[in-house]
């Protein structure tokens, strides 16, 4: 067991040193051994899973790997149902991509850092999901956010990509602040970093974190808000799509992104503490899971809105990237983590499928990303053409794919506990379903649009071939129990306060065949079910009519204004480029101003010239005359000798 | 009256040191206002010879050699000094440069 | 012995070289090497060699120098030091390697670079107040020179007197200061661990330590670049040899940290309080101030020296704290920055050797001609912010537990922003400037490092700094029980009734 | 009266030649070495000189009243013999521009005489002090004879003596080197 948690961790990071090391010349190679290794941590996943049937959860391993005074950091694992279920998916998904990579990339002369820095991610990637304490999450969330920037500047000679890499890390680190003061909050009031043993002293005494409850659960909320990417910090994820497009399916829509969501599944026990706030701030009635539902539901619709208008295939998935995880984020929020890690898992389906299709129709129109010079990939591109409807077909939730369910599942709760929030996501739904629309009826049906989409062809076995298993599993991860799977996880700790609604009050009662599980949504939340499906007609069947072999986009000419706003992504990017980087611009100025001429010059040159002064008039000693120099000498000796004789 | 009778004609270390000092006085004073530079190294000399007077004076009511070997040292690096500084001034002299105390004021500022 | 021979043997090392004719250009390059080499890799003994849980020092040698007034030849490493003295003897041994640069004159290059060796291994080993302050300025006088004589840019004569200036004021306070603790205590002995145990036992008079702990604590806090005394930091390193800021930077000015984790802490507990207080302000101005500065700097060397400015606060600030994780972290931090400073400052000297300046304005695209540089150079800025498994973050986040622990809420969240993103910031935008982008018509000629040789001092360097920061315990463990011993005092005074809270869980 | 003066004058009796040869040598040394510094007749360095010279010779007379006879010899060769001779040689041997005479100026000769009235004040007081029982009797005799100065400079003074050498060896080599002409074309 430990021999196989160790190598899932370790074997990605031995991959990028031997990539370094050995073969930095040699890029078959390199791709060689960093796809055979993602495949092996895959197979140790599945061996791992194996393993775990017959025993009980959690497993905690732990290693010490700094103690000092009081604060003692391991180098633990925790396996239990979420770690393995979000491990799954890592290897999973990684390893499909590490091989798509092979042939999306395979001209590149620096196929070896890109397998190497990929190696990197899936280390840090797996050393998120198996950490047993916050320190550890953070050095690898840290890390991740080190592969991401080194993916995203990829082609580094691009000045946007440099500089699309250089924002990813900022706004993850400005999200990583309040992460490190939320840990050294969790630390100080609990003394301890492990969930274990968070959650049993949060069983024991809910009131541990007294007054600081709501603060620390905010604090740690904005890694989140950084690493997935949630309203206010949003800004980058679109940006990130100037790396090569397996990075963004693996990082920027299947994992990384998602690993926000699994921090939140992971502390779910801070987060659902109820309102409590340090005196002087409690006129702030609400609690950590109002704010985490609140900006989960505003990055659902605004990133959906925005998707509307974009005219990049890439951004356009990258905002519906922001969108689903805004369903993730709100899951939570209402108090649903199992939702929320449900619609994770079939959403890292999907969405690395949305995105490997589109790297593959970006291939075959040789790096033309503009959907309104696509069009009429069906017959040119086949399995792309099918397996990117199976997978838009899943995130707009139709019934029998995996999309459904775990979005239903949301949809319901979020019907359930608050309207507003439901009626957020049904728009959502809708609008998710109309911009999808959008996309696969310019891109991919009706008449060819540009002369490179004229001559697309399918592309080989190597990219097609994580296409169609990612297809499969998209359609049957509605299936298979991952929901059930996770209820123990959740129900066997101390969730009583939140008041959690699920679908089964039990996991006996879970369906029990595919059937009943296909079903069972409209048994549970008829209504919810319902009104997602009419949300999604509805949006299908106004994008067909807008879209449907269409020369332009009628929305932009018919509503300038609001299209404007759309595309200009509400004009986030400008408002933070004349707030925040001009305020940091600005005091920056001031300080070298400050040292430059302040200290550098005044201060300095007043103490200068005083001195200076001093040496001018002293040197008036000095005349060169011998007679004056004794005369000077002798009377020194007459006072030294008057002070020695007489003391 | 006696006793202070005595004292003038018994001649101790007081006698031959107040001789001393008032001639390192003299020449002190001689350095300090004579401007030839010869003068000024005579005067030098002079001093030189109290410090010799004190130190032979020492080494006779001490009873022991210490000071008369002192002085035998402060005699040669006398001479040794009045050597190199007689060939400098001659030096000088011959570059038809100022010998005088007053000229001679170009190590300064 | 083992001790005395790590630091004998650079010294030697210059002697030779100073016999040898100045013709020999070749050999006094082989013998810095193998001299330092050799004192690197027996420093790599201490390691090994130092047993933890041990109360006092190890590896101690003693030889009576002065004994009329108590002075002694005396060295020998606890937990704290021996970290510092093994990095003192990697960063000399990579100064000592990128000299290649230097050609002209080398014969007294290499004499003062081991001197400066020999003196900064010397300052770290020492327990000697007089001889820990004489062997800092054995060290220090050499970089004064050799910015005057191997520098760069046309202000480097300028740079070079306003770096003695600055250091000798903080140096002759320091010695006031060490002087005057020997004065007050009365016992004849400069030996830091007697003087220790001789005002644990009858503290100094509340109204000497008034005076003498500012006088050292400024004396020390000018020699590091405490804001506002830091002005000669940025133009010194900019100006200054590699080599010489190399160890300048990486090793001599944490002397100034060093020396008040030393003399301050463990003598002055009574007066302690009220100045750390002040102490951490500083700390984070220094933070805070030279980050900003240096996300305006276009010159990249002058953007490195407030970047090590900035960190030099973190520093200051887990020593303020005055707890056994923050002074831990402080400890750890001093060693990562050592290496992160050296890497920096080699990394800033093959840039200007092969292109001529470091404008990050007029330099791009060097990751294209650069690829082994490049890469050292990202991995090193992005230890430089904090990044996890390189040295730094581990000492930044003991700081800013330890900070949270004695209750400054404040100064956490400020230098967790700090180190988080003041410093992302800038070390970004110094890989965007020149690693990335299109490759600069002025860069185009720049060749990558030739051969193993050249890659050794990088690769050394960068192999310490992940070393220690993915396996820090080795460290951390020999470090944290001298340090608990250090606070004591301070902490029996402070909170008498908890002191056993720091036993760890 | 009288028979105390002649009890007094028996016990002193064989102070009395002593003491009257210290009191005629003092009073020469004194005269002429103000003479040496501040001659009111004539303010020639040459008168300066041969001041110099009746100084050192009635110095050399007090050494001989100290036992130092060989110091005493070594006073007159040298100084007398040497020294004072170099000077004269100097003077004569040089241009007239020695032998110009200045005046020193008033403010000049009044600083120096306060300076050097100020160090008199401070340490005159001193050797007066001095209580006249220091003087010894010479039943102990010391005497700076010849062999037993050789002796002490042999024996226990050796390395100063060889360093005194070394002096006198470079000061050889920086008059010979100071007072070789110049040699021709070489400019300066």
């Amino acid at each position: 067991m430990t021999i196989i948690l160790f190598g899932i961790l370790f074997l990605p990071i031995f991959s990028a040193l031997s990539i370094t090391f050995f073969s930095q010349k040699h890029p078959s190679i390199s791709a060689g051994i960093s796809i055979a290794i993602s495949c092996i941590t895959f197979l140790l996943t599945c061996v791992l899973c194996a393993m775990t049937q017959s025993q009980t959860l959690p497993i905690e391993i732990v290693y010490t790997w700094l103690s000092v005074g009081n604060l003692s950091v391991d180098l633990g694992f925790l396996v239990d149902r979420l770690s393995l279920i979000m491990l799954f998916v890592v290897t999973g998904v990684g390893s499909l991509i590490h091989i798509y990579s092979k042939g999306y990339m395979g001209k590149d002369p620096s196929l070896s850092r890109y397998f190497a820095s990929l190696s990197i991610f899936m280390f840090s990637m797996i050393g998120i999901v198996l950490a047993n304490n916050f320190l550890m999450i953070f050095i690898f969330w840290e890390m991740v956010g080190l592969s991401s920037y080194l993916l995203i500047g990829f082609w580094m000679t691009k000045g946007s990509a440099a500089d699309a890499a250089k924002k990813a890390f900022l706004c993850n680190r400005i999200g990583d602040t309040g992460f490190l003061l939320g840990i050294i909050l969790v630390w100080s009031c609990l003394g301890t970093l492990r969930f274990g043993e968070i959650s049993n002293l949060l069983s024991t005494n809910p009131a541990a974190f007294s007054s600081l409850a709501t603060i620390t659960g905010l604090l740690l909320l904005c890694g989140v808000i950084g690493k997935s990417a949630q309203f206010p910090l949003h800004v980058w994820l679109p940006d990130a799509m100037e790396g090569p497009t397996p990075v963004s399916a693996l990082i920027h829509a299947a994992t990384m992104v998602a690993a926000g969501v699994y921090l939140l599944a992971r502390g779910f026990d801070i987060f659902a503490l109820s309102a409590a706030w340090p005196q002087g701030l409690d006129w702030l009635k609400f609690s950590t899971l109002d704010v985490i539902a609140t900006i989960g539901a505003f990055t659902a619709l605004m990133a959906a809105l925005i998707a509307v208008q974009q005219n990049d295939i890439k951004r356009i998935l990258a905002y519906s990237t922001l969108s689903q995880l805004g369903y993730m984020v709100m899951a939570i929020g209402l108090s649903y983590p199992i939702a929320a890690m449900y619609h994770l898992t079939t959403h890292a389906f999907f969405k690395a499928l949305l995105f490997l299709g589109a790297g593959s129709v970006i291939v075959a129109l040789h790096h033309e990303q503009n959907i309104w010079k696509m069009g009429g990939l069906q017959k040119r591109m086949p399995i792309t053409f099918w397996t990117f409807l199976i997978a838009t077909l899943a995130l707009c939730g139709i019934p029998p794919l995996s999309g459904f369910f775990s979005k239903d599942y949301i949809v319901a709760e979020a019907l359930h506990k608050n309207a507003y929030l439901g009626t957020i996501a049904l728009v959502t739904a809708f609008l998710t379903t109309f911009y999808m629309g959008r996309l696969f009826f310019v891109s991919f049906i009706g008449r060819t649009r540009s002369k490179v989409s004229d001559h697309a062809k399918e592309n080989s076995t190597i990219i097609t071939m994580p296409l169609i298993l990612l297809a499969i599993a998209s359609v049957f991860a509605g299936f298979i129990g991952i929901d059930s799977y996770l209820m123990p996880h959740y129900s066997s700790q101390s969730l009583a306060n939140t008041n959690m609604v699920f679908p089964y009050p039990s996991i006996d009662q879970a369906p029990d065949n595919w059937f009943k599980m296909l079903i069972y949504p409209f048994k549970h939340a008829p209504m919810a079910a319902i009104l997602s499906i009419c949300a999604v007609i509805a949006g299908g069947f106004l994008s067909f009519i807008f879209y449907f072999n269409a020369k332009n986009d009628i929305l932009s000419s018919k509503f300038k204004t609001v299209s404007l706003w759309l595309k200009n992504r509400l004009y986030f990017d400008e408002l933070y480029q004349n707030s925040a980087v001009w305020l940091q611009d600005k005091l920056a100025l001031i300080c070298d101003f400050i040292d430059r001429w302040i200290i550098g010059g005044i201060i300095i040159g007043i103490i200068y010239r005083i001195v200076d002064l001093i040496g001018r008039f002293c040197r008036f000693s000095q005349t060169g005359n011998i007679q004056t120099y004794t005369a000077i000498f002798v009377l020194g000796i007459i006072v030294l000798s008057y002070w020695v004789i007489n003391w | 009256m006696i006793a202070t009778i005595e004292t003038y004609l018994t001649i101790g270390l007081g006698h031959y040191l107040t001789v001393s000092v008032i001639l390192f006085c003299l020449g002190l004073l001689g350095i300090m206002t004579r401007r030839n530079i010869l003068v000024v190294y005579m005067s030098l000399e002079l001093m030189l010879n109290a410090a010799n007077l004190a130190l032979i004076a020492f080494s006779r009511f001490n009873q022991n050699l210490d000071g008369q070997i002192m002085v035998m040292m402060v005699v040669t690096v006398a001479a040794a000094e009045v050597a190199v500084g007689l060939a400098l001034i001659v030096s000088l002299a011959r570059h038809k440069l100022p010998i005088w105390i007053d000229n001679l004021n170009k190590l300064k500022y | 012995m083992l001790l005395t021979s790590i630091l004998l043997l650079p010294l030697l090392g210059a002697l030779i070289v100073l016999a040898l004719p100045a013709s020999l250009r070749v050999l006094h390059r082989t013998i810095a090497i193998t001299v330092t080499g050799i004192a690197a890799i027996l420093s790599l003994f201490l390691l090994l060699g130092y047993q933890g849980g041990i109360q006092g020092y190890q590896f101690i040698h003693e030889i009576p120098w002065v004994p009329s007034i108590g002075l002694n030849y005396r060295v020998g490493v606890d937990g704290i030091n021996l970290g510092l003295v093994i990095m003192a003897a990697w960063v000399s041994f990579a100064a000592v390697l990128v000299s290649y640069e230097i050609r002209q004159k080398e014969k007294l290059y290499y004499f003062l670079l081991l001197l400066m060796c020999g003196g900064v291994i010397g300052t770290f080993a020492s327990l000697d107040m007089i001889f820990f302050y004489a062997m800092h300025e054995l060290a220090l006088i050499p970089t004064f020179i050799m910015i005057g004589i191997w520098g760069r840019g046309e202000k480097k004569v300028y740079s070079a007197f306003q770096m003695a200036i600055y250091l000798s004021i903080g140096a002759m306070m320091v010695l006031a200061g060490i002087i005057c603790l020997y004065a007050a205590g009365g016992a004849q002995t400069f030996d830091m661990e007697k003087l220790a145990g001789i005002y644990s036992q009858n503290p100094m008079p509340i109204s000497l330590q008034k005076w003498i702990l500012p006088l050292l604590l400024f004396g020390f806090g000018i020699l590091v670049g405490l804001v506002p005394f830091h002005s000669w930091a940025p133009a010194a390193y900019t100006s200054a040899p590699s080599a010489a800021a190399m160890i300048h930077a990486g090793v001599l000015k944490k002397f100034g940290l060093y020396g008040i984790v030393r003399l301050i802490l463990p003598i002055m507990p009574q007066t302690l309080q009220p100045w750390m207080e002040i102490l951490v302000i500083m700390a984070l101005i220094n933070a805070i101030y030279c980050g900003l500065i240096a996300i305006r700097q276009k010159c990249f060397a002058q953007m490195i020296s407030y970047s090590s400015l900035s960190h030099v606060g973190f520093i200051f600030l887990g020593i303020a704290v005055l707890n056994s994780i923050g002074l831990t972290g402080a400890i750890f931090l001093m060693i990562a920055h050592g290496f992160l400073a050296a890497l920096l400052f080699a990394l800033n000297g093959r840039i200007y050797q092969q292109i001529g300046n470091t404008s990050m304005d007029s330099i791009s695209g060097l990751m294209q001609k650069m690829p082994f540089i490049g890469m050292i150079l990202s991995a090193t800025l992005m230890a430089g912010c904090g990044l996890p498994f390189f040295g730094n973050f581990v000492g930044e986040f003991m700081i800013f537990f330890g900070t949270w622990q004695s209750h400054y809420s404040w100064p956490t969240a400020l230098a967790v922003f700090t180190g988080l993103i003041i410093s992302a910031v800038y070390m970004l935008r110094a890989i965007r400037r020149i690693l990335h982008g299109n490759l600069s018509s002025i860069a185009s000629t720049a060749i990558d490092a030739e051969n193993t040789w050249r890659k050794l001092p990088f690769i050394l360097l960068m192999i310490a700094l992940i070393s220690i920061g993915t396996y820090p315990i080795i460290l951390t463990n020999k470090i944290k029980d001298p340090v608990n011993n250090t606070l004591e005092p301070v902490i029996s005074l402070t909170m008498p009734d908890t002191t056993n809270s720091d036993s760890s869980k | 009266m009288w028979e105390k003066l002649l009890n007094y004058w028996s016990q002193s009796a064989p102070l009395l030649p002593e003491a009257i040869a210290f009191y005629i040598l003092a009073t020469i040394a004194i005269l002429f070495g103000f003479l040496v510094v501040a001659n009111p007749f004539s303010r020639a360095p040459i008168n300066s000189g041969l001041s110099l010279l009746c100084t050192i010779l009635s110095l050399a007379g007090m050494a001989i009243l100290l036992r130092a006879y060989f110091l005493a010899a070594i006073l007159v060769i040298i100084y007398g013999g040497a020294v004072v001779v170099l000077f004269l040689f100097v003077l004569m041997l040089s241009r007239k521009d020695f032998k110009i005479v200045f005046a020193p100026t008033r403010i000049r000769f009044a600083i120096g005489m306060i300076i050097t009235i100020l160090f008199a004040m401070i340490i005159v007081p001193i050797a007066i002090q001095i209580p006249v029982s220091t003087a010894v009797s010479d039943s102990v005799p010391i005497e700076g004879t010849v062999s037993a100065i050789g002796t002490l400079l042999l024996t226990k003074y050796i390395i100063p003596f060889e360093a005194i050498s070394i002096l006198l060896l470079s000061a050889i080599i920086g008059v010979v080197y100071l007072s070789k002409p110049e040699t021709k074309g070489k400019s300066k």
